[in-house]
């Protein structure tokens, strides 16, 4: 029987539907997730399969249906609310990170908050700074929240259902512009268990960590380094918190290299706890070169194409960054 | 309305919730306890009263002044004064204090630092009930301060074209914090915000018990009906500063002295002195009994265990 | 009520909008601009008859559909036209594209695609006014679904406590993305809300440029008599979709077939025949003249210099 | 002359009240900062002195007020927006991030919004989860906001004044513990420069890297580890963002080791990005021992005593991390 192929977008879907068919408690709300189907067509057909008062269209008013969402999951409901992009993401921090990461540990374990928002987040859209952001770091850095960035199809529909799951609250990053990536995806449900990185090529000359849309940046430059010679591994993260540094220690071990490719600006953003991690642990001494960081500029992202390429990673800033790394001692991009 | 017994219980509530606060808060003058507090001296009939009118099953959310709103929902002051005094006994193990007091089994939704924190949570509970067809319904308890932050707007917008069983009760104790109400909106009773989102806004006189209890049973039925919420406003005083650090220079001692004439517990007790269920000895006693009661509850949680060191690294996922 | 060389220029205004945004339309569609747009297109009278009434030195802050606002507000479509395409010469110097078009000298004080993004910056231009004594006052536009924003209730409750010289003014299309007023509040009008803030409502017919215009000088007047904010509610109708990518499932042909009926420019033109300020064949040269602009302006716009990419990592600090 | 001592919160009040004095276009505008003199007392009597107008109490609204600010501010005037725990900027996220730290970039470089939002940080209080986090790394991670974090009185003086003179948005941090440390503060107006890190104490042995509250904590170990013949260079940032890498880089080629000390939550913290820059560069190959973090452990600040001790960075937890750095290669700090 050939494999099944499905976008990303669906996959996303059919974790959604699958666990709202399995489980009456869980429910969507969100800004147009309805008859709109969501401003990226996520949730398109739902609304016709659960009806309104499980695909639930939403005033514009973040703070205040994702508060809702905190309560119904700590009633024991399975929320799962969806930010139309992480940029507005903004608008329920308090509810986020005063509340659902909190409560439980705020009441002495007794109580939980089960709940999922998914959110678009990054750039390469021409929509520019309030529309292209990449803030996962905020929620690495708030205990209590678990953060989750699948890079395809399959991980995305496996992720979110372990998502779906789990007793605490996840936010779950989407890429806009991994929404029509295809890939094999199991019709049956599956979980992909938070927390586990995959290593998604083998190499022994240096280690390469990211996760979402930037993975398939690595896995391109991935490519034009073999043909140089150079045979990168690649660790996808997968989940940014709770970071499974462990299996980036493990590859460290063998190839002496870490190079972190991250989407988000590069100053404090997560790719810094990769490397210190790694570093301050020890793997410092396995470690033969500096570490370097591929990483959004620390500018807003600009509206024109060119300005917007010029800030973000792309293949060739990798390919360039590992060269420098493996090439000489002195060449570490900065 | 409640029987006798029902309403000499409400009384000994509001006096038990007195006698807690005051408790903590020469607590608080003599350093044994530490964080911040904040206390509902003078506001016990609105918590009573409004918490009277549920039934097994609804739920509440609280506030930062939150200690009256949990004696009141029946939760036990030993595991509350265990809770401030940080004990391992205590309704969070030592880990919330008195901003964070929660019984979220038995349905107190709990205590929040984040003023209009609770809101969207109280929403999601009436959600759940609306969702499960439970005939149940939440209480959202906050301050009149707590109506000029955002979520206040967004979750009582949702609530009214949701029609979820929710029963906003704002107690407008004339201050948040230092800022008067009058100064802080320009509007005449807090309630007419109501009309902002087409739900009914009802402002009782928070200071008679028996007005509080009406006007939530009422709420409380339209709600139970899927007529949606009501904002209801209990007008109300807190007699102590706003937390343990205040030098009421905002406020004058007269205004706070002509409020203390109107209190809540004094008026109470007269009611039922003259609806003939009590004697003013058998409240004295009351008055008495449940200053030990607090007493002791202090007494018996100085001796309860410390938290181990190392549970502060644990419960942060489930 | 203005002279007739006013009253034609309104007219021109509105052309202008319209040819802006159907121009903007055909680029997306053939995928000549990217990111993404909002059309003003069924709008036009409201920005143009309310910013009619602004006099030398105030301000407006505009929204994610904000071409409207801009023109109307006199920004050069030529500069607007660059932003677009992303060239070094437009408004933004090729960094904000449609959703940021800002000229801050002037007193535009920026499109924003935060929905009620701009309310605070609003106020805060109406403070400086006030604070400096001058005699100048904003219109903050924005639409309905921003009303159910947070910050839309913190803002107007702070203009009102203040007495900021502000007009709130809810361009109420009836729909935020897909989401029907209808569904997302549980009120009659918008303005009904302005009495959750004490302050004066006002529902206008947003087709009739005239309407507009006199309800907002009023407001105007008010405001800068320090009388305070006004929350003005223009109701109107977008034709065309949300964005660019729109399949128009929440609404029906003949809803939007009965709106273009009752069309703005055509409304404002015939009332300019009425009174015999123009002619229809002056208003068909009009309509042509500014069609001609819009493309004279992005012909012209193709042709100005990109941005150089290293200008990408500048501007980030003052 | 005796030099003058007075406390951090004066040293804030008299650069506020300096700044006013200087230039109308300053006003004070939060919560209770009138009569009431703010939560932790700092703008006492300053409503005396300038009028309700200028030193403004607002209602309960923190997005609307900053962005109120962030309006005046684009039209050109110096507001100060106090938020009364820094824990509540999770309220004006939107305003900070989306709306004041892009505008002037969004805009091409047409506009800019000078505004300084002072909050006190940091735990220490017994006020639990909601009223006692240091969320700075927050801002670090935003381009377009510079975030100060001052230690001293003469410091917290200087850089207000340098904070309010700056035309960008500044996210000013104070600290709860630090407001009644007295220290030497002249009268006279004075500008300390936002971005250069103050090397507090010299030493050969390690460096550490710390700002805000924590400086002090390190110089007590320092002090502690003197005596065991450790001798710590202290590096006491000031100013997180931008960052003083540059120092902390010479500072490092001297003693070759690195510990940083910070209070908020280690994971995805603002240390992280000290350690990574240090060891992304050529200092890399200037460290003789895998570099090391003590930080806040990765959970809510609890209520109890010991428990909120047990998870904050302490003197002797900077001790024993600096030792175990020195004594042994396998003793780092984890
Ligand atoms: C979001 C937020 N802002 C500010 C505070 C600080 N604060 C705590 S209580 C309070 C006043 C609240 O007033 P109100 O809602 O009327 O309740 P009351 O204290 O009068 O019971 C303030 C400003 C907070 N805890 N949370
Ligand atoms: C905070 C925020 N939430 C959601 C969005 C996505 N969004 C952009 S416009 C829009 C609808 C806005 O509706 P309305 O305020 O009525 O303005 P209109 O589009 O009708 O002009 C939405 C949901 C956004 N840009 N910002
Ligand atoms: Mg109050
Ligand atoms: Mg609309």
């Amino acid at each position: 029987m050939p494999e099944r192929e499905i976008t990303y977008r669906e996959a996303v879907r059919e974790a959604m539907v699958g666990a709202m068919r399995e489980n009456d408690e869980v429910f969507l709300m969100g800004e147009d997730v309805g008859v709109y189907g969501g401003a990226f067509g996520v949730s398109r057909g739902m609304i016709e399969e659960f009806g309104e008062e499980r695909v639930v269209d939403t005033p514009i008013s973040e703070a205040g249906y994702v508060g809702l969402c905190t309560g119904a999951a700590l009633m024991g409901m399975r929320p799962i609310a969806e930010i139309q992009f992480s940029d507005f993401m903004t608008h329920c921090m308090d509810q986020l990170v005063n509340q659902a990461a909190k409560i439980r540990y705020m009441f002495g374990g007794e109580g939980r908050v089960p709940m999922v928002v998914r959110t678009p987040g990054g750039a390469g859209t021409g929509a520019a700074a309030q529309h292209s952001q990449s803030l996962e770091a905020w929620f690495v850095h708030t205990p209590g929240l678990k953060v989750v960035m699948p890079s395809t199809p399959y991980d995305a529909k496996g992720l979110l259902l372990s998502a779906i799951d789990d007793p605490n609250t996840v936010i779950f990053y989407e890429h806009k512009l991994l929404y029509n990536k295809k890939g094999t995806v199991p019709e049956e449900p599956y979980r992909v268990p938070l927390g586990e990185a995959n290593v998604s090529r083998i190499g022994d000359d240096v280690t390469i960590v990211t996760a979402g849309l930037m993975h398939h940046y690595v896995l391109e430059a991935a490519e034009a380094l073999a043909d140089a010679g150079v045979e990168a591994e690649v660790v996808d993260l997968r989940t940014l918190s709770p970071m499974d540094d462990a299996a980036v220690r493990r590859s460290i071990e063998k190839t002496g290299k870490l190079v972190v490719v991250e989407e988000d600006v590069k100053t404090a953003g997560w790719g810094a706890e990769v490397v210190s991690r790694i570093v301050e642990g020890e793997s410092f001494y396995s470690l033969d070169r500096a570490p370097a960081r591929v990483a959004g500029a620390d500018v807003p992202i600009p509206y024109n194409r060119d300005l917007e390429a010029h800030v973000r990673p792309t293949p060739e800033k990798v390919v360039e960054a590992v060269r420098n790394l493996v090439d000489a001692r002195k060449g570490v991009y900065a | 309305m409640q029987n006798d017994g029902k309403r000499v219980e409400l009384l000994r509530q509001m006096l038990l919730s007195r006698h807690f606060d005051e408790k903590v808060n020469d607590l608080y003058a003599e350093g044994k306890v530490h964080g911040t507090a904040h206390f509902y001296v003078g506001q016990e009939s609105v918590a009573v009263g409004a918490i009277a009118a549920l039934k097994e099953g609804d739920v509440i959310t609280s506030t930062h002044r939150g200690h009256g709103h949990a004696i009141a929902f029946g939760l036990d002051v030993d595991r509350m004064a265990a809770e401030l005094l940080g004990q391992a006994t205590g309704y969070c193990h030592g880990k919330g204090g008195s901003m964070h007091i929660a019984d979220v089994g038995a349905g107190m939704l709990g205590a929040n630092g984040i003023v209009g924190g609770s809101m969207g949570i109280a929403c999601g509970a009436a959600w759940a009930f609306k969702r499960r067809g439970q005939d149940n319904a939440a209480i959202c308890f906050f301050g009149e301060g707590a109506t000029n932050e955002g979520i206040f707007h967004e979750t009582l917008n949702m609530a009214a074209i949701w029609k979820l069983p929710v029963v906003f009760l704002c107690e407008n104790n004339q201050y948040g914090m230092s800022m008067s109400v009058k100064k802080a909106t320009a509007i005449e009773n807090i309630s007419d915000r109501a009309s902002a989102y087409g739900m009914p806004g009802v402002t009782v006189a928070g200071s008679t018990l028996d007005e509080v209890y009406n006007a939530t049973r009422e709420a409380l039925e339209r709600a139970r009906a899927g007529e949606g919420p009501t904002l209801m406003e209990a007008i109300t005083y807190r007699y102590l500063g706003h937390s343990k650090s205040d030098a009421n220079l905002y406020r004058t001692r007269e205004e706070i002295a002509t409020w203390r004439k109107q209190d809540p517990i004094q008026r109470f007790a007269t009611v039922l002195e003259g609806e003939g269920v009590l004697e003013r000895d058998e409240w004295r006693k009351l008055d008495e009994e449940t200053r030990l009661r607090i007493e002791e509850a202090f007494e018996k949680a100085s001796r309860e265990p410390d938290p181990q060191p190392e549970s502060a690294l644990e419960d942060v996922y489930a």
